[in-house]
């Protein structure tokens, strides 16, 4: 498989391709194709970063241009998708679910349950996460703690192109409603990627390095971030394992605790704020499921409680880097238990 | 308020089996929710619980048009809308009760009825949650390319909700096959439709939105049928979406249990005695010569027995596995 | 303080002792008067259970009635805030927040953050939270770590009347926007409370009962059940010391490792669901800061990753109760690490 | 889309002081907004910006009639208000480059520049995210009893936001003086306002909700501001909320960088040609007699000045310290 693609064009890939496969499969949201009513171009955008462009001219109005009403369109997908369509929404920012986030958590989601089982929601909600790219407080954040807090929703964060297209081709095939965040520093990232359809399954994490000293669990833009600090850290010696959590929800508890258990410590790292998160919650599942194999204490990388700051000097802080995971993974490995540390009571 | 309600009538396209099966499905709402009033005093049904008695001719005036490939979104009051599109009648009672015999198999309760086969997309706890939900029906519907329509239900309350504006404006945007009925009881919980609907008028407002909208007086089956009908048609030809504004009202509280002071003395005595849908619905059919008293008796029988049978099914049902506690979160997880 | 009021009635009263010292007070919400525009009483409710009840009479149009647009009047309680007011505004279930949320953590979290200090956001939101009353779904949901995981926002959860009071008081004069927590089960407790205004900081837990074998850290309802396991497992000669956290965000570090220093065990137990929640928070920031006395795995008693059922038999067993807690902090006691578990590295 | 738009009327309670200011802050507004345009093509300039060139007559002739104490929520796009409302030119850009030196201090930059001591809310990266705040500072100026008024600037793409709607209806129920200007600039990015705005006027809607409103020439100083003035009158004096749409142009993309082959050939060549509305502005005030060329161009030589300053000085400032990236979350944690 020796084509290589970016990040971005895997995602219009994978949704190209099940456009063709399905024709229940509808993409909507705001500029998805861009142009609707105006004097110039039809498919002028496709998309605010371009992810859908070309779309449009090829299905038609199965690509439908909103009105800037999250509430009503992401809702319209969700009444779509029990309606026995397989709609993929487009919510820009995931900064901006605060206005449609009902629609989501407590119709998406609980339907199968409240109706006992009696309803099927088949909707992917694609939406852009990160930061970095100087965007601001509100448009800069990286929410999916918050939606993997929530049962009946599914949370993808794919970190490379091949995992872009498989998890996004997978997402579409799911029955149940599948929040779907793409990085948006990841949109120019090349990587090898089949051109035949192919899916990665939901709950599967992925040993993106192995190591025995150090296990590094990790997702999205900050698996590459840790694969470098753990490069950095075999110069010294230090092996660290990096695992890529690609799904938060449904999670692969197995993968993480399994490499605990060999490698005695644990780091993760996580580009989202530090309170409730993915970083609490990994270190969570680790201190109960595996707690005898721990040597040390759990370290947690993530950003500070604070918003994303607009200045690219602060937003460069803000985000963890290679030096402040690597010097993570020093600290597990020289941490010297005291006496009462080491003995069962 | 401005009264622009339309001059009820009953001159109508609905034969006599069409005239008794919306009888019966009124008096069947209505014989329900008499029901789980005297029940629920007596604390053998828990939860929240909204009626919708008084109400009966807005659910049947609209869905009488309804074919089971049509879907409709409800309220948090919203056992009318789910008899009205066919929702099994034991199933709603045994669900209300919180057995496994209901039609959520008692994970969802008097607020989460849902039936999708028959087109019903739920009750909704959420104010203001059904419209969007209809839009994205409605959308499925135009993809298939058939005549099918969607509905959502909102009341006065939900009509302050952005979700519904913004599902007015989306419909209208793509041209679907929507329809906004708004069910305009005068309160939304304790606080007046005249406080809280600004311009006092939910027809003027869909206006503003380009919709055709009418109000009618939601007490008169043959006006909201009419109504209904005019919409519904439009909406399956390609016209797009209407609203219908149903100024109506509610016998009982907001939820049992309400005392309801808010309201004014006799209030629902007086509505009662000369407003109610069913029993001006049967004035004027017998009036006119349509339906005969002892069929309407008949039916009351019926429905009777079918309400009782009801309750005492729902009573003796068992209530659900424990294991039913971890099932139906995800279809594969 | 030998007084004694319901947890609804201290509520009351912190509303209406700040609004009688402070006519920048306001209370806004659905039904915080009841009756307007009707030809019935005003006040004819007092919000949907009662709590806001009398105050209407007293302060007038300070207590204002509103459409059912959360977005729009949550907003302006925060737009009000910013422009001098200290608004009290009434999300009458936090299960709604999905219809109103980008007020909250866009808008106010991150004003004077974005605004580099330069605002003020002095504004709280009550709001009913919990299962047990068999409201379903939409109803009884318990979303603190949501906003717990939202940088700029403080959250307050109150387990008694005393607190629920004291809390308040401080909710409303604090100059930062506080979610405020009411446990719906928790409003006919009764409790001693005094009748003068009083304040209790942020970030203070208390611990509600001492012992040294288990920590048990804790909030809202979940107190009362994890004082009745704890008083359980005492005649069995375990001794829990139950923490209270009273606010989630500020987070009473110290309270909780000092007490892990000393017990060497936690149990954490939160209602709300599992993942990415404050049972992971708790169990993350131990793991992480008091490693070192662990003796045995964290455990965490939560609600199971699911909706929150309507059945009331369901619903008994989707909330944590004193059995499944005692069991737990048996489970904690009765841990024998292993060989590879007591030595360090 | 029909017009009805009113027909710009010179006449007006301007003195010429008041002519030569609007000129100025319309000339500072563009002037700002042209070299940051050329900044950003150099890559000088980080992240989203969003420039009001072409769109001057609107904010300046609506803030014109504003004093300190009044409010006004702004948009994405929120320069031209910012400047309108007084904000400190030099902060602005200093802001805009990310520097310490900001209104914000580096923190917020081009989508969130605020001064809430100048009654400016905020530019606001949330489509629809201001409405609900201006209700809420009109609820602030009522309670204390003056004659403040409080303004929301949306765009045709916000007006579509559920915040909107619910904040026309919320203003209307609570009689507030709070007034929203629609800044109809034909496009929500790449989109028409033609396709998202049901019933192509959102002066319809807004009387929908029972409040007054037109729609004006947004190019036309003269009418915005006369438009302006009656709604912001009509909310002084207790006469509660109105809705002024301005049907306006931008002459950029909708952020830098954006190519724009949604818009026409030319499309904007002809409207700078034609309906600039600060060239229009001063051909009718020195053709009326009012103001000497020479005094306009005087403004233009300190506008200029102005400009180069601001951006030499962000250009030299430091960027914020290090430990700002903790500060300014809590009052108190
Ligand atoms: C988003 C949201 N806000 C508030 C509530 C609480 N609530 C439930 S029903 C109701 C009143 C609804 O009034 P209306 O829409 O007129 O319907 P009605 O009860 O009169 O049938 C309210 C405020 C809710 N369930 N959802
Ligand atoms: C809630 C929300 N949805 C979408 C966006 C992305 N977005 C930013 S500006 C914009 C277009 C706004 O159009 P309009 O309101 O007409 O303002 P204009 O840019 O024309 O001034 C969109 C879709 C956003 N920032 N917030
Ligand atoms: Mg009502
Ligand atoms: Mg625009």
């Amino acid at each position: 498989m020796a084509r290589t693609i970016t990040f971005k064009q895997a995602i219009n890939e994978a949704l190209d391709q099940e456009m063709g496969r399905d024709p229940t499969v509808l993409v909507m949201g705001e500029d998805v194709a861009g142009g609707q009513g105006t004097q110039g171009e039809m498919d002028a955008w496709g998309g605010v970063l371009g992810v859908t462009k070309g779309l449009h001219p090829k299905y038609g109005d199965r690509v439908m241009d909103t009105p800037i009403s999250e509430s009503a369109f992401v809702g319209a997908a969700i009444g779509a998708a029990t309606a026995g369509m397989r709609p993929v929404v487009e919510l820009m920012f995931n900064d901006f679910l605060g206005v449609c986030f009902d629609q989501i958590y407590n119709q998406a989601a609980k339907f199968k349950y409240m109706f006992g089982g009696k309803a099927q929601t088949p909707v992917v909600i694609r939406t852009i996460c990160g930061a970095g790219m100087r965007a601001a407080a509100q448009h800069s954040q990286s929410l999916y703690a918050i939606f993997t807090h929530i049962p009946g929703l599914k949370c993808v964060v794919p970190s490379t192109p091949y995992d872009a297209k498989g998890l996004l081709i997978e997402s579409i095939r799911d029955n149940d409603p599948v929040i779907y965040f793409e990085h948006k520093q990841l949109y120019q990232m090349e990587g090898e990627v089949p051109e035949e359809s192919y899916t990665i399954p939901m709950g599967e994490a992925q040993i993106v390095r192995e190591g025995g000293d150090v296990t590094i669990v990790t997702l999205g833009e900050m698996v590459h971030r840790s694969i470098q600090a753990a490069d950095e850290l075999a110069k010294t010696g230090v092996e660290c394992e990096v695992i890529d959590l690609r799904t938060t929800s449904p999670l692969d508890e197995d993968s993480v605790i399994e490499s605990v258990e060999s490698t005695g410590r644990l780091v993760v790292v996580d580009e989202a704020t530090p309170r409730c998160g993915m970083a609490t919650d990994i270190s969570a599942l680790v201190a109960q499921k595996a707690f005898g194999s721990l040597k040390s204490p759990i370290e947690m990388v993530t950003a500070p409680h604070t918003p994303v700051p607009f200045a690219d000097n602060l937003e460069d802080l803000y985000k963890p880097d290679a030096n402040r995971i690597a010097a993570a993974a020093r600290s597990v490995m020289e941490y010297q238990a005291w006496a009462p540390a080491s003995s069962s009571s | 308020m401005q009264t622009e309600t339309q001059s009820p009538s009953t001159t109508t396209s609905l034969d006599k089996q069409d005239l008794l099966e919306a009888y019966r499905q009124m008096k069947t709402i209505r014989e329900f929710e008499e029901r789980i009033h005297v029940e629920f005093a007596k604390g053998d049904i828990p939860g929240f619980v909204h009626l919708y008695a008084g109400e009966e001719a807005c659910a049947v005036g609209v869905c009488t048009h309804l074919n089971r490939g049509d879907y409709i979104a409800s309220t948090h009051r919203g056992h009318g809308h789910c008899i009205a599109k066919g929702v099994d009648v034991h199933g709603m009672m045994a669900e209300i009760y919180g057995k496994a015999t209901g039609v959520c198999r008692g994970k969802g309760g008097s607020m989460h009825i849902a039936d999708l086969d028959l087109g019903m997309m739920g009750a909704n706890g959420i104010v203001g949650g059904g419209p969007p939900l209809v839009c994205g029906a409605a959308l499925a519907l135009k993809q298939a390319g058939g005549e099918g329509v969607a509905i959502a239900f909102v009341g006065d309350g939900g009509s302050n909700q952005g979700t519904t504006f913004e599902s007015m404006n989306l419909a209208k945007v793509w041209n679907l096959p929507a329809i906004i009925v708004v069910e305009d009881n005068g309160y939304a919980e304790a606080t007046s439709s005249n406080y809280t609907v600004a311009s006092g008028s939910n027809a003027d407002r869909a206006r503003g939105f380009g919709l055709p909208a009418v109000r009618v007086d939601g007490h008169d089956f043959f006006a909201v049928h009419e109504a209904a009908g005019e919409a519904i048609s439009r909406a399956r030809t390609g016209g797009g979406p209407s609203l219908i504004e149903c100024k109506v009202n509610r016998y009982y509280g907001h939820f049992e249990g309400d005392a309801q002071t808010y309201r004014g003395p006799d209030e629902v005595k007086k509505l009662r005695e000369t407003r109610d849908c069913i029993s001006n619905f049967a004035r004027q059919t017998i009036d006119s010569g349509q339906i005969e008293p002892s069929e309407l008796e008949a039916i009351d029988r019926g429905v009777m027995q079918l309400i009782e049978s009801s309750v005492a099914a729902a009573r003796q049902a068992a209530k659900p596995e424990a294991a039913e506690l971890l099932t139906d979160v995800y279809v594969s997880y």
